[in-house]
Order: C-alpha cells, then structure tokens, then sequence
C-alpha cells in the first residue's frame, strides 16, 4: 500500500482518453460539480484532430482561490484507458498519483484501483464507468454529492429513465469509494470551498468572446466552420433567438466576410470568427474594409499553420499575418485579450472601436484560451454607447466627406434621405469612382489620419510590478495569466510585466515603457518572435530574449518560471547574490 | 415615377460609346420607375467590370465591392435589412467566373434579391479576355486559339439548383426587358436574370445583331413551372429562347427563416442591444 | 493487381469505427487493383476533412492540401503530367461549399480526372455542421432549428453544366460501386462520382440504414447519353437513384488543347527549358 | 510667329488623347520607328480604368544615350484632343511647345499647327490623322521615314491595301510637314542616332518578366487576369506553342495558385501572375505551399489599393503583404526588380531559388515598370542550372526527410520508384499527417533552418557611389533607376545609393551599410515607408528620412533631384558652403 499522498490548495488534475467515449462528458460533470460545491476551477483541453480514437487530455486545477493558467504538473492522473496512461504517465512526479480502473490499464503498479466497471455493473449500467469515476473525484474532494446529481439529471435528460437512474447510482457508489479512499487515509484533497463560487458564472474562452460580441451590439455573424473559432459561433447560434442575431453559414470565408461587410454596411453589427486558413480568405475583405470604411470585426482564432498545420492545437503564429495582410495601406486595429474577462471586454470593445474609427478591428485568440473553462465572478454588462457613431443622412450627404480626423460621418442605407454610396476604386466624397489623382492624394490621407485617433483610443499595457524594474517580460494575447502566474512565484522585486491587450496600433507611451528596463523579454508561442519583431519596428528596442514555444501547446507555468528564473541568474551582476529562498 | 428621376446629371460614364450597358441601364431605370421605387429604398450591390459600374451611373445607394463578391453583400445587406429593395449586378466573368460559388450558394439560400449579369461573353474591363459564357472558339489575346472550354449555362445551372425565378433577356429588346425586370423586382425571393449585352469592343463576333438574330422570346405555351421543361429549354441554343424559363413559387422565404426577422421585419440598426437578454443568458452560466 | 497491394500496414486510421469511409476506401483499392494501376502511376490530391484523409490509407502519391482546392491541384497535375492517373477525393462539404466554384470550371474545362465526392451530407471533421448537401430539416448546433436552404444537387449541376460523366453510388454497395469506379477511373475526361456515405458520428439521419431504403440503382432503360432525361433522374428524390446518370463522350479533351501536348504528352518535369525557342522569340523583338 | 525652340540630346516628348482613338497606335509606331532609327527610348503610359474615352498619356523620352527613368518635364506635347491639350498643359514649362492641330484644339495661341487631318484628308483617309502626325515627329528628328512605313505596312497588315496606302501617304506628308518645321527654323531636334540600337530588343517591363520567366524554365503559367500583372501572362500565351508553356486561364485566383502548387508538385516550373486583390485570395495557398514545401513563383505586379483603388495606375503599396501574409511561420524569397534587365534577371532567377529552396518566391513590380517600353543592347540567355534540384526517387523516398540544411530532396510522382506524399497538415518524414508535437518542433525547425542558406544566397544590394559616403538613399523595386538618374544630376560624391533587388531576405551584410551613412533616407513608392519599416526591424536603423509618393503616379527625376538637393542642404553643416554650381 503506497504512503498518504496529500495536495492543497491548487490540485492539477488531468484526465485522458480516446475522444468519442465520454471524456468530454466527465470533464464537464465533474468540473460543474466541483464549482457548484465551490471552488474554483481552470480546466484546459488537448485534443487531437479525430472525432474518435487517439488520445486526448483535460488538465483541471481545482484550487481554494482563483485560478486562470495551466500548470504542466499532474498531481492526480485519471487515464480512462491504456493509452492515455502511457501517453500521460512520462509527465508525472513522484508525488503523483494515478486513479484507475485496473481491469482497463495493466503495468502501473502504483495505480490506486477502483473497479469503475464493476461499480458501474452494479449499478445496472456498465456505461456508466465514467460517472462512477467523476462520484471518485467528488468523493475525494468531499463536499457534497448533490450538485453531481443534478449535473447528471440535466446531462442525460434524454436518456431512459433507467439509465439516469443508474447513472445516479454510479455516482453515488463512486463517490462512496472516494470518500473511503480519504477515509482510509490513502489520498486526502485539502482544498478549501468559498461558497460565493457556486454562483460564479462558468465559461469558455469561446462563450467570453462570444458573450462579449453579443455586450457590443452583434446582432449578426457569418462565418465558415473552422477549429477553434467554431466554438463562437455555435455560442452566438445558440442564442440567436433570444438575442436577436442573424446567423448564417456561409459557403466559404469570402461569402462570409462580405456578407459580414454589406450587414455592417445596412446598420448591422457583424462579425465573422475564423482560424488562420479562413482569414487568408478574408484578406480581400479586410482590404475592401479599409478602402470603403465600413466598420468590420473579425475573431480569429489561432492554430498552429502552416496551412492545416496542427488544427486543434495552439499558436500565436498569426500576429504578422492579422496586421499585415490584405493588399494596400489603410487602419486597423488588433486586440489580443489575455483572459477571459478580457475576451469578453475587447470583444466587447471591438464593435465599438469598428463602429467609431470605421475600420476592421480584428481580435485575436487561440485554442489554448478559447477552450479553456473556468469561473469568474460577473461580467460587465453596463451597457456602452453602441450607437451614435452613424448618423440618419440629409439629402446633400456625401459619405467620404473630407474630415479633419478622418472619419467621415457614416450613413446607413434606409435612414434619413441622402444616398450612401461605397465604392472600393478610390472615390470623391460622394463616394463614386474617381481618377482625380490630387483627391487620390487627400482620401489616402484622410484615411490614414484616423491612425492619429486610434492611437490616442489605444488601450493601455498592464503593468504588473514596478516600473522602474530592470526586467520586463512582455506579452500578449493568451500567455498573460501564464507569466503572471509565473512571476508571481518568482517574486523578484525587480521583475515585472506588461501585457499588451492591444497590438495594434500601439500605444504612444510604449516605446517609453520599454526603454525603461534593462532586460526585456518577450514571451510568445510561436517559433520567430513575431510581437518582438513589431516592438522592434515600431519603438526600436529589440528583445534581449525571446522566449517562444511552437509545438502545439501553451506554455506551463512552471516552464516559464524555470526558464525566467534562468535568465534572471545570468542577468544577475553577481550570481552568488541568489539564494534558494527566492524560489 | 419617371426614369429619369434616377439620373445623375453631369456625370462621366466610363462606358464605351455603343456598349450595351447603356440600353440595360435604360431598361433597369425604366422598370424601376414604373414600380415606383424610390432611390431611398433601393441599394444595388455590384463587383468590378464594366456591368458593375453601373450604380454609380443613377440615383440609388451602392455598395460598389470587390469582383466577384455582389452576392453575399446583397445578402447581409438584405439580412440586415429586409425593408431595402436589393440588386447585386456584375459581368458574367464578375458573377459565373470569380463569383460562381456565391452564384451557387445564393441560390440554395434564396434571398429577396434580383441578380442582374450583363452577360457580353467576354471580360470586357480587362480588355477582351474568354469570359466563362464565352462560346467555343472564341479567339482572344489570352485564347489565342479559341476557347475550348464548355461554356457556362447559367439558366440551366440556376434551374439545376432549384432557383426560384431564372431569365433571360437581350438589352436589345427594350419592352420585354422592362417586363422582365418587373417581374425579377417584384418576385418574392432570388431572381436571376441573365442578360445578353453586346460589347462593341472586345466582343466582335457576339454583336448586337448577332444577339438579336440569334435569339427569340419563349412562346405563351412555354411552362415556366415545369423544370423539367425549363432545362429542356435552358440547354437549347442557337437560338437561344430568351425570357422567364423557371419560377418556383415553393421555395423557402430566407428572411423568414433568421431568427431576428420572425415576425418583427424592422432593420437591424433600428434595434438595440439586448443586454436583457444577455443578462438572463449569463445568469444561466452561473447554475447548471 | 490486388487490393491488399495498395495496403499501408500499421497506418493509424482517424475514422470512426462504422465510418463510409472505410467501405469507400476497400472500394477504390478493388477498382485500382481490377484496373492493374501501380501506385507509381497514381495521385491522389486531396482537400481537409474525413474525406480527404482517405490517400494517406493506401499506397499512393498524394497531395493532401487546403479545404475545398483538391480539383485546382489535380488540374495543375494532370497537366504537368497527362501520363499520371489523377484522382481528386474530398468531402460534400470541401468540394461542394468551399471548393465550389472549381467544381463548376473543372466540370467545363474537362480534365481526365476522377472526381470522389464522399458525400455524407454533414461536415464531420469540424463535428458536425449542416454541409450543402444537408437535407431541410436536419438539425445541427449551429443549424439550430434545422436546415432549410435547398440541398446542392451536385447530379443536376453537373449535367447542367454538360460534365462528361456523372454519377452517384452509395458505400454500402460494393459491387456496383466498385463498377462504377472503375468506369469513372478510366473514362476519358471528367468523372464525378457522388458517393452517399453514412457518418455514423454526426449525421443520425442519413444512416447506412437509411441510405441502403432510400435508394436504388438506376435499371437499364436508362439512357446515359440522354441529357434531358439525365437530369429528370438527377432531380428525383426519395428514392434516390443510383448508377451513372449522364455521359457526354463529344466533350473535348482538356490535354489535347494544352500547346506543350499537341502530339506531344511527355510530362513537363522530363523537358529541358527551351532557350532556343526563346532565343528566337527575342530576335522577333529587335526588329519590327 | 514663336522662336526658334530646340532640344538636344534627350528629348521628353508627351502625346495625349483619349483611350480607344489611337494614342495606342502612334505610341506604338512612334517608338518603333524612333528606336529603329538609332534613337534609345524610354516610354511609360498613365491611363484611366476605361477602355474608351477619359484622358491617358504617354511619356516617350527620346536620346542620344541609353535612359531608363520618366521624366516630369515635358519638352513636346501632342494633344490628340482638347481634353489632353488642358489636362496636361499645366505641366508645360515655358520652352515647351505644343505640337497640334489646330481644328481640333482651341484656346491654344503658343501651338505649332499643322494641319493633321486635312493632310489626311488630302492623303484619302480622314482616320489617318494620327499617322500624319507620327510622320511630323519623325521629320523633326531627321532620319529616314522607312522605318515608320514598314511599321505601317506591319500594323495595318489587316486593313485594305487603299487604307494601307493611304496611310502611308499621310506618313509622308507628315514626314514633309516635320522637315519644313526644321527647315523653316520653327523647330529642331538636336539628337544622335546609334546605329546599334537599331538592332536592340525592345521590351516593355511585363515582357521581361515573361521573358526571364521562360528563361528561368516556365512551362506552366494559371492566372486570372488582373491589371496590371495580365501583361505578362499575355506574352506567355503568345508564346505558349513556341515555347511549350500551359496557359490557364483559371477560374480564380485561388484555382490559378493551387493549379500551379499542383503543376510544381508534378514536375512543372509553373508561375501566377497577379495584382493586390489576386493576391489576397493566393495567400491561402501560399500558406500551403510553406507547409508542403511546394516551390511556387508568384509575380505580384502592385497598383494603388486599397480594394480596387486605382487599377491602372502605379505603387509600392504591397511590400508587408506579400511578406507576411498567409497564416503560420515559413519562409519565403521576395524580388522586386529595378529595371527591365532586372525584371527579367529576377523573374528567371526566381524558378530557380524556389525549385532550389522549395519555398515560394514572390516578384514585386509595379504598373510603371511593366507599361514602361525600352530598348536593351541583349538579356542573358545562358542556361541556368535549371534541373538537378529534384531527384530520382528510391522505393523508400521520404519527401520530408529531415535534413541538415533543411532542403530535404524533392521528388516526383512518376520520377522513380517512391511515392511522392505532401501534406498540409504537420506530416512525419513520410509526408503523413502526425500529431507527434515532438516532430512539430523538427518540421518547425526544418522549414525555418532554410533561411541560414536563403539568407547566404541572398542577392546583394547594388551600390552606386562611395561606400563611405555621408547619406545613403535606398531603393527597392522600380524607383531605381529614376533615384540612379537623379543622383547623377545631383554629383554629389558624399551622396550614395543602395539598391535592393532582393527584400527578402535581407542580404546579411544589409546592417553593416545601412550602419555607415549618417543620413540614411528611403525612397517609396507608397504611404506609409513599408521598407523603411523592414529595415528598422531587422537592422534597428530608422530611416531619417523617407520620400514617400502615393498618388498613383511614378516618381520622376526632377522630382527626386529636388527633394534631394532639398534634404543634403539640410544635412550640410553650413548651408553657405553650397553654392549654386553644384546644380
Ligand atoms: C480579385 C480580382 N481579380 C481580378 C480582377 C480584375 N478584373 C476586373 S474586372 C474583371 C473581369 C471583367 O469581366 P466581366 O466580369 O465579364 O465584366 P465586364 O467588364 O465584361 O462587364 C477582372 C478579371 C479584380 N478586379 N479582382
Ligand atoms: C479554409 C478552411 N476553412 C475551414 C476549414 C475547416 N474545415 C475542415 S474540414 C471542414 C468540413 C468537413 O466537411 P466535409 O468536407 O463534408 O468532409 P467530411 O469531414 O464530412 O468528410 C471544414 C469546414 C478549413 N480546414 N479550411
Ligand atoms: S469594353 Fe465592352 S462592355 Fe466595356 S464599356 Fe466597352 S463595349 Fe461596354
Ligand atoms: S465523423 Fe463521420 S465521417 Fe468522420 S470519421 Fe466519424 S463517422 Fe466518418
Ligand atoms: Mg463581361
Ligand atoms: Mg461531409
């Protein structure tokens, strides 16, 4: 019998098994059962690009106070089958421990057995494996069984009543055999419940982005399926009725930005979410958008590429490509939220910034944070002032009327007398096909100008230390809470961060920002240093190290505090000065 | 109204003197005027060519994009607002070549719109290439020994895909345009109307005379209900029957079917956000 | 040949278990094998979906590129090697939605190409979405309250568009399946053949079951060459037919116009740059 | 009666009229006829997006020496109508003269009448009024008619022998009227002919690109036509049976580049030709070919965007574009050729560097460079080492075997007895589709490691001038020759030039000259200095200054000698030291 093992506070759990049977379904019992009993929880998923088969894996923190980036530790291991024991089993410690049902996994002699089949068989329902597993969890965790039930009653509603009924049985088995295990002192959970939690809302970085659009005003999207952006889509389908949004599926990436364009162009609020592949599609738009002015938000959630690349992993591989692309010169701006509150806020913002600037404005995520899950307090729902930016047109309306800032005001077809006219050749003020090239000369200008407002609007980094540190880790979009986390463990007072929620165009006060430290790193997953590349461009200072990731996973922030730590000793004048303690 | 309530005066058109485009503008403003659309009312999408340019050349709202794309602009500005009356117009290398997966998919979607092709068998802007409607052996600077290829049927394709109003007419024919254009604006869900345009410039084997010798109007016992006989008639050619080959009154009213829309037809930018409803929406993130 | 030769030992398939896709797969190894073609001799390229994986299961070359671009890239390699067999395979939704407007150019430019279409009437890799062949009413997460655009017809398209050979099978008939391909295969031109293919994961509607009742083979009455009659059978529904629909054997020979294969049908990679010929060409430019 | 006006040397003749009567037709028999007569040419067209009608130009300069840049100034204007005589008149300088006729210009008191149609007339052909005019050019200049009648007899090959004749007696009586100019001292044109340039090439820019591109071993060309890149798809059609090349016309651009990806894959060297907006929608397949490693060769011939901007006109706009755009990290070779002889050095070398690297190559040129006309002494047709990039392959080929350069050897389907197996998902060796996150690192690596020789093999800038000197301007693409012209004028032997044939990558030693100057200015063709911005983030060195253009308009010599001599009086220590000879 192995010795008590005991985990506090922050337990990295991960769950393995093939996809199409049923780990989906135990991720989402369990982790709505252990934030209805109160604690918080960050799960994150890795799965391979398979409906059925292969081995994939659900990483759940579940912690006594809020979490929000994903660890590389396993403290508890769940293989669901032989693979993902042997696939999983290379990341353990010696600390951890493997739950499991040893009639499935053979060759891990310091598994905890628990018959999950034969609970299951007993309770009348060989299927019902998995529940019992989930009731183990719980069990261990031990707070009450109630919210599991539920979760199951709602989970299976379709299901025979028999087998709900079974199913419920499993769980209570498990649960009994959880509370054994704890009882008899083989595994004890110390996480503390904070009541307030089970009230928390519940979310996916996707249902965030999402939720945010519908915040902003959306009330229509076209999109293209495509892993990881499909998730926001399916969201805004879901509620399509009871918020009022136009959904279409369009025939490809094309037809959806365009559509997205003439929606936004007749007083919608469009988006359109997408992945690297169908933004390549959508370039053409982009460049549409920013000659004819007319506002555009596009999602697009990151993969790793080239091309099909790695379709259900996780890159920032795309950041030069979202500013870059799209033939000709004209504005934009690119929001990159680093959290799920900030999914919901810059997705938020984003229709706000397109309506005002007339510009796209394109968000980017990954799937790293559009899949990952967890709990957060509330929302900001204060309502923003969505409209305004368009006005109802007189007779003598001309749409490209020349403006000191640049931005002309815009009429909606329909309202109001004048005729609006958009036109993608360069045009006069009336917006009719023009060759005039003097007014060639004034519309580029005028275009450009807005760059100068746009700035000025730009959000903020977030400083997260001292200003005056001498190292700063930059960084953007998803690995935000990563670092964060990161340097919170390092806890050196000369160390701090700054996150860029916005990319593009970059605020004024960034080039004084990193001429300040003497070290500055940036962050990145991706394999060349895209952002750094752009601070170089735009401030001049270069990056003494880059610290990138390319294989198809976020970072871990563990690896990160290592690898920080790392470049701190060498960055440290004398290296004797650190001691242990620090760590 | 009065065509001539559409005119811009004084403006520069870019078309060459004799060019087709000026009989389907004549007929498009005449048809317009009869049914009594204001140009408040009316927003034309189009793509890039010669065909395209033609909003900028009367009294309506334009969306003039990109080549190619009319039809899904036409689409979100008709979901956006299904009060506007929406045309999407273009060339037939605009609308059957760069276009032809949204010819393909707008059909199957079937939204109110009238979809005008100014068919001249040729890619006139860019100066006399093979269109995808260019006939066999049509000799350009890039076919430089004919055209080969099948040409594309877009009647027989749009009837193929169950289209629910599928024309054809000549820009000669000025009287039956205009009726048929009326019936295309007035009909309840996706209209095509293919229509043969003379281009005196790069096209000089499909002339106006051509076109006129070589087409005729479907007779009174044609059954523009029966598909069958409708692509029976689509595929016959020299001549070629010109007029409305198929309608189906069956199809599916798109508007209808968004949700926004089922019984409450206002614009989109006459509503505001339903943070209500996203309240409500969010507080069921908080429990199961 | 045999089938078992086009086998790739210890290859980890990603289907799910009681997938179409393997019966289409044990389908086109028998045709191939019946048909004595070397891998050496055969490409297959491909787009992204469940489909489009099928070449990484059997010995051949393969081109496995972009969602919906299998038929541009076949096209490319055919005509840079008319000696190869060139197969393009893909999903309803890669060669119908996205890959559209290349179905209707391959089809009229007419490349010996056999086009596999598994058509399960969903998008299965991205879990489940309405494809263009969805039927009304079919329910999806995003297709919430069902599809209600009309299904793409590929048959009737196709035949509208004067393909040089169309027809549909379903994967559950293996021997006339394996007919079909095999005359697909070595039709001289465009081949599309329509393969109903049961998604066991994410279409619960269109079983093997349901496909096996609701559809039957075309009897020998049928004439082929018949275009009009090809396209009554292509638009009947509920019983589906099945078989070769439609054969056009006048349509031209895509290669045979390509000046590098008059008389010539080397493949490209075996011929040395002529700078000869371009020497001759830039004499031509110091004169007149 | 006006005085006596004569031009020497080099001679900027402008005619002007409207699109579709027949300023095609003098251009072409006018530099035909001039450059068989021993005169070196240089002519670039500005023209409207119409086929009739509007109001185009021509810019012919005509010399004693060799000239490959436009001029701003205009020593001889031919207005063909009233609209040309008042759109160009206002860039006349007082020693202009305006050649026309008067029956068809008013308001012009300065105009060399000659009455164009009434010797047409006379001569029986109304319509020949422009031949008659072609014919008072080549009196001026003096040398013999026969070349300008034999260039008749050509173009009009189609037309009836008595339109033929006709138009040869107006030549005549053109030709006469020209001579009586000189003659009567109204007029001389004070030019020496070469005898050798009578038996140049004679070549506009798209015929360059074209010509190297066969040179270079194309035998496959899918495109969309696309102002201004169909030019050179043209030449290639025309050519197709000559030459052996497969013309497609595609039904998209997304076919064009995916039948070209196909093409390359089986064997062929296959090119698309675009603009902007076509590039957009190839860059999915861009994407695909830095997955596949699929060499590809794209000619991306810029105009004004963005959207459909201004068609048929000029610009550098599409530089970060064609750099970063497609999704995912891979290189890429870009060229941007700054002359015809470059044009098609580049275009030829381009098969070769992607076939070599098996990475896409783009070719940047412009409207201006491919409309400009000039006449060339010989192009370099020495066989390239065009094959020997791909191999036989064995039973065990491995497409992607992992190689220490990162250039794994390409096969062929049929070539051998392996098969040939690309993906664009991330693949093992074998070409497969894998999830093994470890080998992801390895392709990573791999496919970015190509950059170490790409980066080597990079083509040198080209300086011209002291390579100490104090300020440096740096070209790309077409403006260098037009900057070459002006820093002549300006002699200046502390100013230099560096011109960059290739954009990227950057050449290694491109830090180390751009670190020398103390001014270091950057001349472009577009709004916003794209450049510029690429050598700040690769080199850290800010351009001091940029002369940026983005009117749809070249830029001229005159222009850039002014801003110039503008900038260097600024950087002189002591602007009293500058003295008015220097100019
Ligand atoms: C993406 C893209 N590709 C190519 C072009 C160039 N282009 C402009 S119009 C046109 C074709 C014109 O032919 P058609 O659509 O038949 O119109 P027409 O001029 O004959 O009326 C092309 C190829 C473009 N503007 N955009
Ligand atoms: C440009 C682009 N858009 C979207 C996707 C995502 N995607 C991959 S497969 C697929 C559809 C799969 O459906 P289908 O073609 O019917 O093939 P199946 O999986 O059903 O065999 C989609 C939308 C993509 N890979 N590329
Ligand atoms: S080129 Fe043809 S289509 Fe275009 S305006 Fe002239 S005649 Fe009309
Ligand atoms: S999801 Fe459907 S199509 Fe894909 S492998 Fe599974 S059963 Fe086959
Ligand atoms: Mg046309
Ligand atoms: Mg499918």
């Amino acid at each position: 019998m192995p010795p008590i093992r005991e985990f506090s506070e922050d337990i990295a759990l991960v769950i393995g098994g093939e996809a199409g049977r049923g780990i989906q379904t135990v991720e989402q019992l369990l982790t709505i059962a252990l934030k209805l009993s109160g604690y918080h929880i960050f799960a994150t998923k890795e799965y391979m690009s398979r409906i059925r088969g292969g081995s994939n894996s659900t990483q759940i923190r579940i912690a006594s106070r809020p979490v929000s980036a994903g660890l590389g530790r396993i403290d508890l291991l769940l293989p669901l089958d032989q693979k993902a024991l042997e696939r999983l089993r290379p990341g353990l410690r010696p600390e951890s421990v493997i739950l499991g049902d040893a009639e499935v996994l053979s060759g891990a002699e310091d598994l905890i057995h628990i018959p999950f089949g034969q609970l299951a068989e007993q309770a009348g329902e060989r299927r019902a494996a998995n529940t019992v597993a989930v009731g183990v969890l719980l069990g261990l965790v031990g707070q009450g069984l109630e919210p599991l039930l539920a979760a199951l009653e709602q989970q299976f509603a379709d299901l025979d009543r028999s087998v709900i009924d079974a199913n419920l049985k499993a769980a209570r088995s498990g649960f009994e055999a959880g509370r054994n295990l704890v009882g008899e002192g083989r595994l004890a959970l110390c996480l503390q419940p904070t009541a307030a939690v089970a009230n928390d809302l519940f979310l996916t970085g996707s249902e965030a982005v999402a939720y945010g659009a519908i915040a902003g005003g959306c009330n229509f999207v076209s999109s293209y399926p495509m892993s990881p952006a499909t998730g926001a889509l399916l969201v805004l389908a879901r509620h399509a009725r009871e918020c009022g949004i136009v959904v279409e599926q369009a025939e490809d990436e094309i037809a959806a930005s365009n559509m997205a364009l003439g929606a936004w162009y007749a007083g919608a609020r469009a988006l359109v979410t997408t992945s690297g592949g169908g933004f390549d599609l959508m370039t053409e738009s982009l460049s549409l958008a920013g000659m004819t002015e007319t506002p555009l938000v596009i999602h697009l959630g990151q993969r790793p590429g080239p091309a099909t690349g790695l379709p259900t992993r996780t890159e920032q591989g795309d950041l030069e490509m979202a500013l870059y692309s799209g033939h000709g010169e004209y504005p934009r701006i690119l929001l990159a939220p680093g959290s799920h509150e900030q999914a919901f806020a810059l997705s938020r913002q984003a229709f706000d910034l397109a309506d005002r600037f007339q510009v796209p404005v394109i968000v980017l995520t990954d799937q790293y944070l559009l899949d990952a899950l967890t709990n957060l307090p509330a929302l900001d729902l204060e309502p923003l002032p969505v409209t305004g930016y368009t006005i109802e047109t007189g007779a003598d309306y001309r749409r490209y009327a020349i403006a000191e800032d640049g931005i002309s005001p815009r009429g909606i077809p329909g309202r109001g007398q004048g005729l609006v006219c958009v036109d993608s050749d360069e045009h006069d003020e009336d917006g009719h096909i023009s060759e005039d090239l003097a007014l060639r000369i004034r519309m580029v200008d005028k275009r450009l100008r807005k760059l100068v407002a746009m700035t000025e609007a730009a959000l903020p980094p977030e400083l997260d230390g001292h200003p005056h540190a001498d190292t700063l880790v930059v960084t953007w979009g998803s690995t935000c809470q990563i670092v964060r986390e990161a340097l919170r463990r390092l806890h050196e007072h000369d160390l701090a961060m700054l996150h860029f929620p916005q990319i593009y165009p970059l605020p004024k006060q960034t080039g004084d920002l990193l001429a300040r430290p003497r070290h500055l790193i940036v962050v990145e997953n991706n394999a060349t240093g895209q952002f750094a590349g752009l601070l170089q461009r735009h401030t001049g200072r270069r990056a003494d190290h880059r610290i990138l990731k390319y294989d198809g996973l976020p970072f871990t922030v563990e690896e990160l505090t290592k690898t920080l730590r790392g470049l701190l000793d060498r960055y440290r004048p004398d290296p004797m000065e650190c001691c242990d303690e620090c760590d | 109204m009065n065509a001539t309530d559409y005119d811009r005066p004084g403006v520069d058109m870019a078309w060459c003197p004799g060019c087709g485009n000026f009989a389907i503008l004549k007929i498009l403003k005449q048809a317009l005027a009869e049914l009594d659309i204001p140009p408040q009312r009316l927003v034309v999408a189009s793509g890039i060519g010669q065909a395209p340019k033609t909003p900028h050349y009367f009294q309506t709202h334009l969306f003039n994009g990109l080549h190619g794309r009319a039809l899904p602009v036409a689409t979100g500005i008709k979901a956006a607002n299904p009060e506007l009356l929406v045309i999407a117009q273009g060339g037939d290398g605009d609308m059957y070549g760069e276009g032809g997966n949204h010819f393909l998919h707008t059909v199957r979607r079937n939204p109110d719109l009238t979809h005008l092709v100014h068919n001249n068998m040729v890619y006139g802007l860019t100066k006399g290439q093979a269109s995808p409607t260019s006939l066999p052996g049509f000799v350009t600077p890039l076919q430089t020994e004919g055209v080969f290829q099948e040409p594309f049927n877009p009647l027989a394709a749009a009837i193929a895909l169950n289209a629910s109003f599928v024309a054809r007419t000549f820009a000669g024919a000025f009287e039956e345009s205009v009726a048929i254009f009326k019936q295309a604006l007035t009909h309840p869900g996706y209209a095509l109307v293919d229509i043969f345009q003379p281009c005196v410039t790069f096209n000089r084997v499909n002339t106006f005379q051509w076109f006129k010798e070589h087409s005729y109007f479907l007779g009174d016992n044609h059954n523009a209900e029966d598909r069958a006989q409708a692509f029976q008639r689509a595929i016959e050619s020299d001549p070629w029957p010109l007029g409305i080959f198929y309608r189906n009154p069956a199809r599916a009213d798109y508007i209808g079917h968004l949700a926004p829309f089922d019984g409450d037809r206002r614009p989109l930018h006459s509503r505001r956000p339903n943070l209500e409803a996203l309240a409500r929406v969010l507080q069921g993130k908080r429990a199961l």
